[in-house]
């Protein structure tokens, strides 16, 4: 069940360059939300466009709530000028989470979609579940967490500025001497391109795979139903209802890899 | 003070949620309470299911946004088997959305809806959706056929039987007055604007489908002009709606001649809207000295 | 690199100024270079003067606005002599744009622009002006009247001519193939969407005429839809308008198929945005090695 | 001619209840400006709505150029709160003034009103002409001016709080014996019911009298034709162009009161 709640800003921070987390104390989502999760945003209470900026849960600390998010338009733009104190108001904890399984994760993000990852890594963290958490970028000044081979940290720019030179894809070739890739789990979320790239890696290696899908989102609980996915088409008849366009908001974000058919939303 | 009533059935208030707008009443659990609602219009059903356009199917647009679903639904046989049993214990009254390609299509549709029984209060013909061929636009541009769709529908209920108009046409009042003659109960006006968007970074456009319908605040104006001028012919009353986010819009579209009014786009943002426009109108009643809000239906001003 | 021509006649640059947004040209000095447009349409002119209609005669709605101006116009003869000698020393083409009631008014007003000379490179037919029984809106519904009236028209100038159409019909290809049959070298698309506006605490309408026209932001989804339409139908050109109000907007109406646009209602609040938006088309057209703007012109991905 | 400029916030000031006055820096409008007209004002840099907000000028100062507004709805909202240095987008100035004669002025104003008057009374203090200021309002706190009936400031308000008991009218009653009427010359501006009824005692009395007029604008300088008023018939056919409707943007928005037909617009 998802609540609409009105959370206040506890702290907001760039953690790199134009990327923000803020935190907010939001009692009743904070409590229920599982990593994978979004929820859906009013970036100003007079917020005139018709829909909501959704966001994937970054963390929880107690009744407090993160997203981690890149300035890249009005909503975004108001969001990285809150003020410690102001009300927002949210719905949430929506869609689906990650499924962890006995096989070692390996946590791939980038881009704006490094939120859900790092919600997950900091929960298997706590856990004290060994898992991978390969990050990409363009450069270095948009990475915020050390390249640390030893604590499995890999972070990837595509200037080789910082961390592996190359794409998130080259990071995980680094490991494959390590770790047999049958043996893991992948939990990507980024943008389409690279999600797309890790897609072909994971199923043309037949490697498990979750990915978190993103797109544009009218309502985010399912009642538009705009946020379609395609499913790759399991050969029965597709002709109906949900079966080969799936909602992002309610049959994901989070899919397994081998039912999408793209990415590219 | 919000008690309306259309035909004999008696809605404890004039808003009603938008077809398409509110899923099947199950999603909005938590957010929102429907018992204050007059009504839930559900989601158009067709005779058999349908996938629904590919992605993408929404865009966002100058104070609106534009949608091509495609009509995506599970069928009128799945939606009496998975979906009216829950709507049937909901604390407010339904209305079935039923759309169709064909004359027969319609009927069949109808037919099997009124055999299951189920207690909704009546049905909301969609002749008007722009986003597929099969969306019933054939009818609801010809006066002709939506007079002879609403004869044969009106024979096979008793229960309500609202035509939905499309502002896509030259002439509204011609098929308001085809929908009346037909028997209807009432109109509702008005169903999405035909529109487009481009994605200039892509150079493509921003639905798969090309063109899809604009609602939202955006077209509050050609709702309000269709409302009005539907309220100058016909006597059967008319269920105002395009663009309605606030209490003060829903004023405007019954002064402008609506019985009751639907809340559509603005149920995404704020799925609570519809209720606490309620609370806003029963607070305006109170000011104004009105009775009922209909009071001051269709009274403006020159 | 943003030359464009239409029939013979070059343009500067894509951007018109579209009719009833520009006054007559002079009202804006100081605040705008008139010389970076490619050219600018006049306020539709009528036969005899016409005072226009009472106020309220406009409005502000969500992204957009609504207007009754009922084309105000000091009448063909005065436009000649207190107009034209004006127009014809700005350095920048000018279309004159014509409204009428019947076929013998539109000839009238168009022999005798036609017999002062000026120069002037074109006309465009306004045949869809929602505000005024006498607005040509009774053309601008029925393709047959359409193709007629282009035809006088056209026996009886070399200039360019122009028709400007309605997005308040059915169909409008329809429309369009007929002024393209009538031998119009262009159309226009398209002039504003019928609305309405509420004052809920006046209890009153907002527009003394009750409907208006809807413009601005709010219609651009309406406007690229029709000139999309039109493009997949027409062999001649289309000048998309509606709502444009950014570079990019301009670029939009190009890749849905328009060879030249207008802006209007942007006018109102940057009377400078068409000279920024040329420099900003320049510098798209160098990012992307474009050797003119056209290059564009309808491609788009699906 | 008028003129584009972007001016800069020097100061801003509550100075009555929900009354702001702001000084802008705007060395080409100020120094062009004269009592009466007004500037076009796009209240913010991203300003969606399609129609800039009209305020009449209340005063110059050098280069400095005085705005008095009410914060009545998401336009002035904004205006109230602009910072010391925004930046402001003005077109200016516009319309015509008011047409100082022989006659002894008397200001009425009242309302969002009170700014091009205001401006007017310190330019005739500055001259050293002998004038009277009206002002009329609800309640005490809607004033800023001392009410001194010697020094020819007369602060009306409907509940008697402060100054004369009464509305402008009775304001005017006060000074009848003090001056003849028609040694006048009145300068109006107000919300509608006030000016209008102003209007109706100079008709009736013949006195003479300026109103500026207030109606929604699209442009602002004469090329919408959005913004008219009526003029009274003159006998003459007033079917044309111009003749039986004024633009407030052009023609005005000072009339003289006889060609008024009616202040609501
Ligand atoms: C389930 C989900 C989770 C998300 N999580 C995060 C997150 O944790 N952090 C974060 O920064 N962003 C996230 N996003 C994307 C975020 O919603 C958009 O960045 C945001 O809506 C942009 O709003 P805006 O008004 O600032 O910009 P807009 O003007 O709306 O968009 C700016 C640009 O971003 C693109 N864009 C807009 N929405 C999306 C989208 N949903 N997906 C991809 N591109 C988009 C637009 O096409 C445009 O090019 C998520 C999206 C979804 C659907
Ligand atoms: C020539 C001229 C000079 C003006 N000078 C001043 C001034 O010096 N100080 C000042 O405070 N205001 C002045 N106004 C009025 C001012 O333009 C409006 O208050 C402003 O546009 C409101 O904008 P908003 O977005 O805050 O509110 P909106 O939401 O646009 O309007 C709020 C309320 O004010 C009413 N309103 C809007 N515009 C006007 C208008 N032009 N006339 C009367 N009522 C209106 C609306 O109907 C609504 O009820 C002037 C108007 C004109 C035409
Ligand atoms: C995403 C979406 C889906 C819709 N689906 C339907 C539908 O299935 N049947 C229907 O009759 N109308 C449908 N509509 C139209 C709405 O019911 C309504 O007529 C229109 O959106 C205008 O109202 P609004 O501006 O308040 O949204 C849909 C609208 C939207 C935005
Ligand atoms: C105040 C106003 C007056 C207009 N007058 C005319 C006119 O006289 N003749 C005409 O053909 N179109 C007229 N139009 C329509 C515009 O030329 C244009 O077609 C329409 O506004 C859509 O473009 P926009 O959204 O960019 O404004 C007028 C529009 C406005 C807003
Ligand atoms: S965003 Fe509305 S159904 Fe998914
Ligand atoms: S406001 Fe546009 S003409 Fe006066």
């Amino acid at each position: 069940m998802a609540f609409q709640e009105s959370a206040r800003v506890i702290s907001t921070e760039e953690i790199a360059h134009n990327t923000f987390q803020v935190f907010l104390n939001s009692p009743l989502i904070s409590v229920a939300v599982k990593s994978g999760q979004f929820v859906n945003i009013l970036p100003a209470p007079d917020w005139e466009m018709p829909m909501r900026r959704p966001m994937s849960v970054s963390g929880v600390d107690g009744s407090h709530l993160g997203v981690i998010f890149k300035a890249v338009g009005p909503g975004t733009d108001l969001m990285r000028d809150w003020k410690i104190g102001a009300e927002v108001d949210l719905l949430g904890p929506l869609g689906n989470a990650w499924h962890v399984s006995e096989k070692t994760p390996i946590l791939i993000g980038g881009g704006v979609g490094i939120a859900p990852t790092w919600f997950l890594h900091n929960e298997l963290k706590a856990q004290g579940v060994d898992h991978y958490l390969i990050m990409g970028s363009r450069t270095a000044n948009e990475h915020f967490i050390e390249h640390d081979v030893g604590k499995k940290l890999i972070m990837c720019t595509d200037d080789g500025a910082f961390g592996v030179s190359g794409n998130v894809i080259t990071g995980l070739d680094t490991i494959r001497e390590e770790i047999e890739l049958s043996t893991v789990k992948l939990f990507v979320c980024g943008p389409a391109p690279m999600m797309e790239a890790v897609r072909e890696v994971a199923v043309g290696e037949n490697i498990e795979c979750e990915i978190a899908l993103e797109t544009v989102m009218a309502c985010g609980f399912g009642i538009c139903q705009g946020c379609t996915m395609e499913y790759v088409s399991n050969g029965e008849s597709t002709d109906s209802y949900r079966k080969k366009f799936g909602l992002v908001c309610m049959d994901g974000p989070v899919f397994n890899a081998k039912e999408i058919k793209t990415c590219y939303l | 003070m919000l008690k309306v009533k259309l035909g004999n059935t008696e809605f404890d208030t004039p808003i009603l949620v938008a077809s398409g707008t509110y899923g099947y009443g199950n999603e909005v659990e938590g957010l929102a309470d429907v018992s204050k609602f007059g009504g839930i219009i559900t989601k158009s059903v067709t005779r058999l299911p349908r996938e629904g356009n590919p992605p993408p199917r929404i865009a966002e647009t100058a104070a609106g946004m534009l949608n091509s679903i495609g009509l995506a639904n599970l069928g009128v046989e799945g939606y009496c088997k998975e979906k009216m049993p829950f709507l049937n214990e909901l604390a407010t009254k339904i209305i079935i959305n039923v759309a169709g390609t064909t004359m027969s299509d319609y009927i069949e549709t109808f037919e099997i809806l009124e055999d299951h029984g189920g207690n909704h209060v009546g049905y909301e013909i969609n002749i008007s959706c722009p986003n597929v061929k099969e969306g019933g636009m054939e009818f609801g541009v010809s006066p002709d056929m939506t007079e002879e769709l609403t004869k044969e529908l009106r024979k096979r209920t008793g229960r309500l039987l609202i035509m939905k108009l499309s502002p896509n046409v030259t002439c509204i009042q011609d098929i308001g007055l085809a929908a009346e003659a037909g028997g209807a109960d009432a109109v509702s006006a008005i169903n999405t604007v035909v529109g487009m968007g481009i994605d200039v970074k892509k150079r493509a456009v921003k639905l798969h489908t090309i063109y899809g319908g604009l609602s939202g605040p955006a077209i509050k104006p050609v709702a309000l002009a269709c409302v009005h001028k539907l309220s100058k012919v016909l006597s059967i009353p008319i269920i105002g709606l395009g663009g309605i986010s606030t209490a003060e819009d829903v004023l405007e579209f019954i002064l402008a001649g609506s019985d009751l009014v639907q809340v559509g786009t603005i149920n995404y943002k704020h799925p609570d809207r519809g209720m606490t426009i309620c609370d806003e109108l029963i607070a305006f009643c109170k000011e104004n000295d009105l009775s009922n809000i209909l009071d001051i239906k269709g009274q403006l001003d020159k």
